[in-house]
């Protein structure tokens, strides 16, 4: 194993642990609001994270740069479907939960 | 001995599972359901059996087939979805009318 | 006149009516015109087929030029043909009634389904291959419960969202037997695989599935549930073609399945399946005989016949051809009488506006061509010489009687008395006077034709069952060298 | 080891999401149920080194029937006088399996227990080598054409399969125009964030349908995959109140709707006369007559998943001409 690879497994472990992180908020935490928060916070980087460390794997510049457009599309779709998972909840009159 | 057989054996599942969603449901949209999921299980079979030659070489006519197939599963679907709208819209309600009054 | 039999045939039946279809599409305002030189187009397209079958034999043609078991074979024998002569003709027929009973809004919607129909058929009888008929089944279906649900009618809506569950789960059922045999044998192609393939655990399950799967689309009993109400309220053209077609259709895939794949080893599930039938032969008929609705009667009355169909498999030990010979003539002689039937019905119900059994209403005196439709058609239902259908059920009879099948036998016989019952059920209405008196509509002529044409259509086919055979025969010799299978008693 | 553990969970996870997609009791839920079932099939896809099937489950399976699912589900809401907005609010009256004593219901399963064991035998029991087809695609795959075999079988070797294919999804249309329509709807305001979010992808989806068309005849990918991103990428613009000009409505839609069925017609033809044989192309051209047909039918698939999806979701009928561009 070269360093990049040492690199890479990393990067997937700590991946892996913001998108357990993501999905125990998603079934725990306690409103719609909370839980999109859990989700798009915790996969956007967990995605992240993967994407980089399979960048260092890519064979050419040119792989790298579709991960990472790939990376882009998933932040900026997640993040408006967020808004409107969000806006929709509270049209609909859902309490946002205090405690 | 691969995976191949694994994935076969849940394609048999599902295919069973939507036979008997396809009967006990009386909710047409349920009905709908339960014929996608038994031709995802039978797609399962399909391509799942084309991977016992090994890793490397599959064997790709299942694989042209199951794509045929999605896209005569998606035009079913929309078919009965608009049948079943037009079917609430005249009845008032997404089920099977009994068989006929005469 | 050899440059004319160099025309591959079987590829223009395909070709001719899917053009049309996509003419229907992009000028709706030519939907009929199209429509009817389509369907013209094929029936000579079957002719010429014909003539070629018997000038040389077989027909085989490989789709893109791969062969099986790479590419897709194109296939006609004398059974395919008979049954493509059967779509021809039946569905000029029902063309031309078609022509004046929609008004121009269905008429953009019927033609443009009708013909991706027609064409469907083409290609499924043409078909040497069990996933290309897969593809066809579902076009077929498709096609068929879009047609069904026309009228927009609640009723019309309900028969066609069964039908199309049940033809779909038929479809999907067929589909796993197809993947089995596919990695059982390594071929989709009939002949491959009829060389390929032992009786072992996945042959048999794949056998059951298909079976159930076909016999659900043919509406055996007791898989019929969804004919009645799908073929009762669909528009009256639509009714024939379902009833006459496309029932066939998947009939002939099963026929055709047994004689070259399953036959040599099935012999207990040939029982089941001619018991099934027997079943029908009585349940339909007495379903039939209970209607107080034309059309409802002229469905189950299909339930019934159909399951004279399924009676050729365990008499079918006779040998390959004559078995093949009596279910495509069955076939023909009752998509000719049944067409005749339902556009006979049509033409009563367009006239009283009802299809109220007992309100007729002497309808005898004011519609006679249709009257004598209904009658006719209904002399070969019921299986009285010279028709058809007594050729056909007197050749079933004499192989029950010639096996010592008399529980069978009886069953036909039975069969033929409660057919008695129900057309003479609506004969004698169709004489006596109602109570209350209705307005009537006028029906066009060509309408009251096309109904008496086909009915006549089957009586003149009991005078030419020998014609039918031969056809069937002259295959036989071929095919045995072919292919190499020969389904021994 | 840990492939097989990977295998199984997906097996497992697969059978499970079905159960639950088909019993729970709240239609909504059973259909996002669905979805993720749809992406989990994808995922077995990729698994059973199928990437061209799992290109195709991902984007029609789960995406397009998802959404066709989920608009029909509106609609029914809205027809049947239900709250269409909260996520409960398709309790169905029939939601539990009705009628049917304990002893059929035992009997029922105890049936579809016995086929499943059946078919279990009957898969168990196929050779546990076999190649297939495969040999025989891989010595023709150099006269087909294109390099990536899946596509050689869909356009050349089984092409007339695609070629009813097409007509398929054509009789899919006619089948929902002949139905005549729902009653037209009021259109709900969008959010304005749909609308940035349609704006932006489009671009983004018809280059990705491109790159799918343009690397399917050598890589992963051809015209079912790229139509049907198209079609997403219409879907989306529909979903955020686009919607096409009348005109457009006429013969521009007939037209790109018939495309691919009658590039098929008219090769199919032009073969016969030529050729002498139906669909056969010649080897030198054969990559340039795929790419042609393939385009068009991308341009077919796209516009039919997208009409389709419009007939379910906002009652359009055929020229019916009323939803003007907003």
């Amino acid at each position: 194993m070269t360093a990049a690879d040492y690199v890479t497994a990393c990067l997937f472990i700590l991946g892996g642990i913001f998108f357990f992180a993501g999905t125990a908020g998603l079934l725990r935490f306690p409103d719609v609001y909370t839980r999109l928060h859990a989700l798009t916070k915790a996969d956007n980087v967990g995605l992240g994270l993967i994407v980089a460390g399979l960048a260092l794997q890519a064979e050419s510049w040119l792989a790298a740069g579709k991960l990472l457009l790939i990376w882009l599309l998933v932040l900026f779709a997640g993040a408006c479907v967020a808004h409107l998972v969000a806006r929709r909840a509270l049209r609909k009159g859902t309490r946002i939960w205090t405690e | 001995m691969t995976n191949a057989f694994l994935y076969a054996l849940a394609g048999s599942g599902l295919f069973v599972l939507g036979l008997h969603a396809l009967v006990m449901h009386a909710h047409v949209l349920r009905k709908i359901l339960a014929i996608n999921v038994m031709g995802s299980g039978v797609f399962l079979i399909l391509v799942a059996l084309a991977r016992r030659s090994g890793e490397t070489t599959t064997d790709p006519v299942p694989h042209a087939m199951v794509i045929t197939g999605i896209v005569v599963a998606v035009s079913a679907t929309a078919l009965a979805l608009a049948l079943m709208l037009k079917l609430a819209e005249k009845s008032g309600q997404a089920v099977l009318p009994d068989k006929h009054g005469d | 006149m050899s440059s004319l039999l160099a025309i591959d045939w079987g590829v223009i039946a395909i070709l001719l009516p899917l053009a049309g279809g996509t003419a229907c599409v992009l000028w709706p305002a030519l939907s009929k015109p199209a429509g009817l030189i389509s369907v013209t187009g094929v029936v000579l397209a079957i002719a010429g087929l014909g003539w070629r079958i018997m000038e040389n034999g077989i027909y085989r043609h490989a789709v893109g030029g791969w062969g099986a078991p790479l590419g897709i074979d194109l296939f006609a024998d004398g059974l395919s043909l008979i049954m493509l002569i059967m779509t021809a003709l039946v569905g000029l027929g029902i063309s031309f009634y078609a022509r004046r009973y929609f008004s121009p809004r269905d008429a953009v919607r019927f033609w443009p389904i009708w013909l991706f129909l027609l064409a469907a058929l083409n290609a499924l009888f043409l078909s040497a291959d069990i996933f290309n008929l897969y593809v066809t089944l579902e076009m077929t279906g498709l096609a068929a419960v879009a047609l069904t649900a026309l009228t927009g009618r609640i009723d019309a809506l309900g028969g066609a969202m069964r039908y199309l569950l049940a033809t779909l789960l038929g479809s999907l059922a067929y589909l796993l037997g197809v993947a089995l045999l596919y990695h059982d044998a390594g071929s989709v192609d009939i002949a491959t695989l009829a060389q390929r393939i032992q009786p072992n655990a996945a042959v048999w399950t794949a056998l059951g599935l298909m079976s159930a799967g076909l016999a659900l689309k043919t509406a055996l009993f007791p898989l019929s549930f969804w004919l009645p109400p799908a073929h009762a309220s669909a528009p009256a053209p639509v009714s024939a073609l379902l009833s006459a077609l496309v029932v066939k259709a998947s009939f002939y895939i099963l026929l055709r399945l047994w004689l070259e794949l399953f036959g040599d080893f099935a012999q207990g599930a040939s029982m089941l399946l001619g018991l099934l039938g027997a079943a029908a032969i009585l349940w339909g008929s007495l379903q039939a005989l209970r209607q107080t609705r034309i059309k409802l009667l002229v469905a189950y009355s299909t339930v019934a016949q159909i399951g004279y169909l399924f009676l050729i498999y365990p008499l079918a030990s006779a040998g390959n051809g004559i078995a093949a010979g009596m279910a495509a003539y069955l076939a023909f002689s009752h998509a000719l009488a049944k067409s005749a039937m339902f556009l006979a019905a049509g033409n009563l119900m367009l006239f009283g506006g009802h299809d109220r059994i007992a309100d007729l209403d002497r309808a005898v005196q004011r519609l006679p061509l249709t009257v004598a439709a209904f009658a006719l058609a209904g002399v070969s239902i019921m299986g009285l010489p010279p028709s058809s259908g007594f050729v056909g059920k007197w050749l079933l009879l004499d192989a029950a009687m010639s096996q010592g099948r008399w529980d069978l036998a009886v069953v036909m016989i039975i069969g033929g008395l409660l057919a008695a019952g129900y057309i003479f059920k609506v004969l004698g209405y169709a004489f006596t006077q109602a109570e209350v008196p209705h307005d009537a509509r006028a029906v066009p002529a060509g309408m009251e034709w096309a109904a008496l044409l086909l009915a006549i259509g089957a009586i003149l086919l009991g005078f030419m069952a020998s014609e039918i055979f031969a056809l069937i025969a002259v295959d036989l010799v071929v095919n045995a060298d072919e292919a190499g299978t020969v389904w021994t008693a | 080891m840990l492939q097989w553990a990977f295998d199984t969970m997906l097996g497992f996870g697969l059978l499970w999401l079905a159960w639950r997609a088909l019993n729970s009791s709240d239609l909504f839920k059973a259909i996002v149920l669905f979805i993720a079932f749809g992406l989990l099939m994808a995922l077995a896809w990729v698994r059973l080194n199928a990437p061209d099937v799992a290109l195709a489950e991902a984007a029609i399976g789960a995406g397009l029937t998802g959404a066709l699912l989920l608009a029909a589900l509106a609609r029914l809401g809205a027809m049947t006088d239900q709250n269409v907005s909260g996520a409960s609010a398709y309790p169905v009256p029939s939601a539990q399996p009705p009628a049917g004593s304990h002893f059929s219901r035992g009997l029922l399963i105890l049936l579809l227990s016995a086929s499943v064991a059946g078919m279990a035998y009957a898969i168990w029991s196929l050779p546990s080598y076999a190649t297939g087809l495969s040999m025989d695609v891989a010595a023709h795959l150099d006269d087909s054409g294109v390099g990536n075999p899946v596509t050689a079988v869909l356009l050349n070797f089984r092409g007339y399969d695609t070629m009813l294919e097409m007509m398929v999804l054509l009789l899919a249309v006619l089948g929902v125009w002949s139905l005549g329509g729902l009653q037209q709807q009021p259109e709900k305001p969008v959010a304005a964030v749909l609308e940035t979010l349609s704006r932006f992808l489009t671009p983004v989806f018809i280059l990705a349908a491109a790159y799918l068309l343009w690397v399917g005849a050598d890589a992963p990918g051809g015209a079912f995959q790229a139509g049907s991103v198209l079609g997403a990428a219409g879907v989306l613009l529909l979903l955020s109140g686009w919607r096409p000009r009348v005109r457009l409505m006429q013969w521009p839609l007939r037209l790109a709707l018939t495309a691919g069925a009658g590039a098929f017609i008219l090769l199919g033809l032009l073969t016969l006369l030529l050729e002498k044989q139906f669909l056969t192309y010649p080897v030198a051209q054969a990559g340039r007559m795929i790419l042609l047909l393939e385009s068009l039918a991308t341009v077919s698939i796209a516009v039919t998943l997208a009409i389709l999806f419009l007939s379910v979701s906002s009652g359009h009928k055929e020229k019916s001409g009323k939803g003007e561009k907003k």
